[in-house]
């Protein structure tokens, strides 16, 4: 399967008349986003901001980040499943808006949490303080239930970034770049010397607000399975987890994925890069037993010689990541594991909740413990109060004057466990 | 833990019933448990099901009369819960969903509903693993006191997300 | 535990109920006993079945104590 | 002006190899051997006053006499930084290095650093009570050794913040500290990947906990003439919990005297242990404790006889603590009064 990724960069974003992307600039009509959002009669009202790099800007709480992206050609369309029609995608070319951002705020319960500060302390914490953010508030009508409100948020986002999509589909490209990957019976033949590596992508489904959907699909209801990298690039997988802002995986992240990326650098110089096994992370403790037994086996059916997992969220994840990273270590596979840490605000405490001597070799995100201070910004995006009892904050946490202190936790996409970003630990 | 006499004499009297078959002993401890703490100990049992552990009333009001869950109503916190779960298996009872389900931190949450298998067996070691490991995550999180003030509204967000993780396993049945 | 009171030239026996973390910390005679919250006792019988299980472990730790050993060896009759 | 006093050993000195590592603590003002790198290194930010020279097996052999005339010694210099080593691969010399940083750190409350190979075995002992900066396993890491250890020496004498160990070079210390790395974490983990498919070395980020082996002893030669000794992690206590022994994470052990106690009972004994359900062991403590059925065996000549004390302990959590220290010390005491076996009973 190949697939060639056209990215557009955009370095600023400004509302206007009409909706464009003219030398660099991405241009959007507010009352025209307004409109498309309220054809959900969930939406009581939905103010829509703008937040660029360096603005004194704080968002909270961040529900969702989504990429604008569109199918120019082959089958199927962004978000298949989900909302593009179930095909199979992938393949052909697709245009990025690289540089921009949707991102969805609102209060589905009241203990949220997710900040995205795009200047400060704050900023050097999270990806998306270097994006053009278009930013949706969005105000249900009395009474909507949490799982209503919920869905309601999360398509908001993914059918805005599909809209602004649309306006890089005749775009020429800045730069362009191009992924392929051979069948098995191909990858023998043309890389018989390379081992052969996959990459085990682990996906919080534990139920509301902790679930991610492939093809539209609940993963919590999927048995281990196989994807073609490149079809997560057409986003094949999106996040409804918007709990531990720190290290769940936004669909940002999913559509980006980073182990992705640089396994495909390497690919067909240093190793095969065969495909992506994923995998869920559910409650019940006999299906993490099954779903692990099922990575295990693919590998080995796979034949392959080493893998990469990556978790995701906190606490049970550990004990599915040691399944999935011993049972794999078992069949003679070699393994890399990406984790954070959560290692008290001191980091003397044990960072994961499950351990194995055969996970020796594991890369992290960073202590999510970690004590920082970012402080009072000109404009807050979303809602205020939500800081109080932000996870990882305290009723200290939102001073008189603005600022906060809260653990790196409360911090959109901080210690992501895909190895995102650079913060590490030792 | 405010794990009251009332709960000691509770568990030991559960240990006893458990061992026996149905014999004269065992009915005059259920007679003795039922006279003496009806409305303080809201708790059902029946043999051979699987036991739902939980401090949420929402999970309790909602599953206490279902046919195929017995369960163990706890007035207490997240790790009375989890206390109560140790003690279970050690007696040889399994453990069916993970202690710190979602990935809300154990000093956030003051709900936790855990399933347990109802058939008693041998020491389960991958049991014991993970609810020891747990519980040493709850001392490890609760280093940090968070001095959290809750309305009504965010108590209730928080009884419903523990309803909805733990029936993301319920379903399995 | 197991560990310093062997490094400091003393046989010793690990009656414990959890074999495998015994093993874990590198004990060398292992007794597998009964329960973690009762390792020499079983409340649910009377006082003289009880003290029968625990005079059986205990002569068994004797035994292995006896025993030459050069690995980690569990005792389980 | 930071005030430095460093710690060398024998070798290092120019006194001598193996065969002077007999020659107890002299102090030196003028600066010796490694001390001259160092000095280059802190230029005139900090200034090496004195300097210990103690042989290795003087020090090892004569433990609490050395460390208490070495500390008189710098306690003179009131110095602003105690520096020993570096000691590479050297086991004793890093052994006296990190205990007698730890005791100048513990009784001094200056700033300590030293330096070794992290397979030395002082490294394992101190790691978590004294930076210990990585060097290489021999003298020939001598620059390195200095290039690493001085400028962090400044730092702590400056009481700068300390970053990170991969980034200040000391050997991790279970202190989890955040520091952003040059490559993201996916592609570090293609790259460590890339090092284990090839067999090649790689360093985890988070290391796993792991358990050193020790050889059996022999066995008991005649159990009925034998000596034993109770010791136990299950936390049986005296009735009242006298010593206070904490339910969790115990800071302490308890030896407590059975002489003439022929059965433990719920008046008498109790359990202090917050790992498992109390009932049981409070009921009757011989179920985890089993002096009943070794007195019966004591009185029927099936052992020599019963210790006089028992020791314990509470060993909570799947992750058994290692209360290393308690059994060492416990363990010494089991030699001196001449016991033949322990029976170690664990809940």
């Amino acid at each position: 399967m190949k697939l060639e990724l056209g990215y557009i960069y955009i370095k600023d974003i400004q509302f206007a008349e009409k909706s464009k992307v003219e030398n660099g600039t991405l241009y959007v009509n507010k009352e025209e986003i307004k409109a498309l959002v309220m054809e959900d009669q969930n939406f009581k009202s939905v103010e829509v901001e703008l937040a660029k790099p360096g603005d004194s800007t704080r968002i909270m709480p961040v529900k969702d980040v989504i990429e604008p992206r569109v199918k120019v050609e082959g089958p199927g369309g962004i978000f298949p499943g989900m909302v593009s029609k179930v095909q199979t995608v992938g393949s052909g070319k697709t245009h990025v808006l690289k540089g921009a951002a949707v991102i969805t705020t609102g209060k589905i319960v009241g203990f949220q949490e997710g900040i995205i500060d795009m200047t400060g302390t704050g900023a050097e914490y999270t990806p998306f303080s270097k994006l053009n953010n278009l930013v949706l508030v969005c105000q249900p009508v009395e009474g909507l239930k949490q799982h209503e409100h919920e869905k309601a948020l999360r398509f908001a986002g993914y059918k805005i970034a599909i809209h602004l999509g649309e306006l890089a589909r005749t775009l020429v490209p800045d730069e362009s770049e191009v992924f392929e990957t051979p069948t098995v019976k191909e990858g023998f033949k043309l890389y018989p010397e390379l081992p052969r590596v996959a990459y085990v992508l682990m996906l919080q489904s534990q139920g509301l607000m902790h679930d991610t959907y492939v093809y539209g699909v609940d993963a919590k209801q999927s048995l281990t399975t196989m994807l073609y990298p490149t079809e997560i690039m057409d986003g094949a997988i999106v996040s409804g987890n918007c709990v531990s802002a720190c290290d769940k995986n936004t669909t940002y992240h999913h559509i980006n994925n980073p182990v992705i990326h640089d396994l495909f650098s390497e690919h067909g110089k240093t190793l095969n890069f065969v495909g992506v096994i994923i995998t869920n992370e559910n409650v019940y403790l006999a299906d993490k037993e099954r779903s692990s037994d099922w990575s295990a086996k693919l590998a080995e059916f796979l034949g392959l010689d080493g893998v990469i997992i990556s978790q995701e969220g906190f606490g049970n994840p550990d004990t599915d990541l040691i399944m999935n990273c011993k049972k794999i270590e078992a069949k003679g596979i070699k393994t890399v594991i990406i984790t954070d840490e959560y290692a008290g605000r001191d980091g003397s405490s044990q960072s994961l909740a499950d351990a194995d001597v055969s996970a020796n070799a594991v890369v992290t995100g960073g202590n999510a413990n970690e004590v920082i201070n970012l402080p009072a910004l000109e404009k807050v995006i979303g809602y205020t109060s939500v800081a109080d009892i932000i996870a990882g904050g305290f009723s200290g946490s939102l001073h008189e004057d603005g600022s906060i202190t809260a653990e790196l936790q409360v911090i959109t996409g901080a210690t992501n466990e895909m190895g995102f970003n650079k913060l590490s630990a030792r | 833990m405010k794990e009251s006499l009332r709960s000691i004499t509770e568990q030991k009297a559960f240990a006893f019933c458990s061992f026996f078959s149905l014999n004269l002993i065992f009915l005059l401890n259920l007679s003795i448990i039922v006279i003496c703490y009806k409305n303080l100990l809201k708790k059902s049992k029946r043999k051979g099901f699987d036991m739902i552990i939980t401090n949420n009333d929402w999970v309790y009001e909602k599953y206490k009369n279902c046919s195929n869950h017995n369960m163990f109503f706890i007035e207490g916190s997240y790790k009375d819960v989890l206390i109560k779960t140790r003690d279970k298996i050690h007696e040889g009872y399994e453990l069916l969903t993970h202690p710190l389900s979602s990935s809300l931190k154990p000093n956030e949450t003051p709900f936790k509903s855990i399933i347990i298998s109802e058939n008693k067996d041998k020491l389960n070691m991958d049991s014991l693993i993970i609810i020891e490991n747990s519980i040493m995550s709850w001392e490890k999180f609760n280093n940090e006191k968070l001095k959290l003030n809750f309305t009504k509204q965010i108590i209730e967000d928080f009884k419903l997300i523990d309803l909805t993780v733990l029936e993301s396993a319920l379903n399995k049945k | 535990m197991v560990k310093e009171i062997e490094r400091a030239g003393i046989p010793v026996v690990h009656m414990c109920t959890v074999v495998p973390i015994s093993l874990t910390v590198g004990a060398n005679r292992i007794v597998p006993t009964i329960a973690i919250p009762h390792p020499l006792g079983n409340p649910a019988l009377t006082m003289e079945e009880e003290k029968d299980i625990r005079r059986n472990l205990v002569a068994r730790a004797l035994r292995a104590l006896e025993t030459e050993v050069t690995e980690q060896t569990v005792f389980e009759k | 002006m930071i005030k430095v006093v460093q710690y060398i050993n024998q070798f290092f000195a120019n006194v001598g190899g193996e065969e002077m590592a007999h020659i107890p603590a002299e102090v030196r003002t003028e600066i010796v051997g490694p001390g001259l790198a160092f000095q280059q290194a802190f230029k005139d930010e900090a200034k090496i006053v004195a300097t210990i020279v103690c042989g290795d097996s003087y020090f090892n052999e004569n433990l609490e006499e050395a460390k208490k005339t070495i500390l008189e010694m710098i306690k003179e210099y009131n110095p602003d930084l105690f520096i020993a080593g570096p000691a590479f691969n050297a086991g004793r010399y890093g052994v006296a290095c990190a205990t007698i940083a730890a005791e100048v750190k513990e009784q001094l409350n200056i700033p300590v650093l030293t330096g070794m190979y992290k397979e030395n075995p002082g490294a394992d002992m101190f790691k978590n009570k004294v930076y210990i900066v990585s060097t290489k396993n021999s003298a020939v890491g001598m620059k390195d050794a200095v290039k690493k250890m001085a400028p962090l020496a400044l730092k702590l004498a400056k009481g700068e913040k300390i970053l990170s160990s991969a980034e200040e070079g000391y050997l991790p210390n279970g202190i989890r500290v955040n520091f952003f790395e040059k490559e993201r974490g996916s592609k570090r983990a293609v790259n460590m990947l890339l090092s284990k498919l090839q067999d090649k070395e790689f360093e985890t980020e988070f290391p796993m906990p792991d358990f050193d082996r020790v050889e059996p002893n022999k066995a008991v030669k005649d159990i009925t003439k034998a000596k034993i000794a109770l010791v136990t992690s299950g936390g049986i206590v005296p009735k009242g919990n006298p010593d206070h022994i904490e339910s969790s994470s115990a800071s302490k052990f308890g030896k407590y005297d059975i002489d003439g106690v022929m059965d433990l009972t719920e008046e008498t004994y109790e359990t202090a242990h917050g790992g498992y359900d109390p009932v049981y062991a409070n009921l009757d403590a011989d179920r985890v404790l089993p002096v009943d059925i070794l007195r019966e065996f004591e009185q029927q000549g099936k052992i020599g006889s019963l210790h006089r004390y028992f020791y314990t302990t509470v060993g909570n959590g799947t992750a058994v603590k290692s209360s290393k220290a308690f059994a060492a010390e416990f363990s010494k005491e089991l030699k001196q009064d001449g016991i033949d076996a322990v029976i170690l009973t664990s809940t």
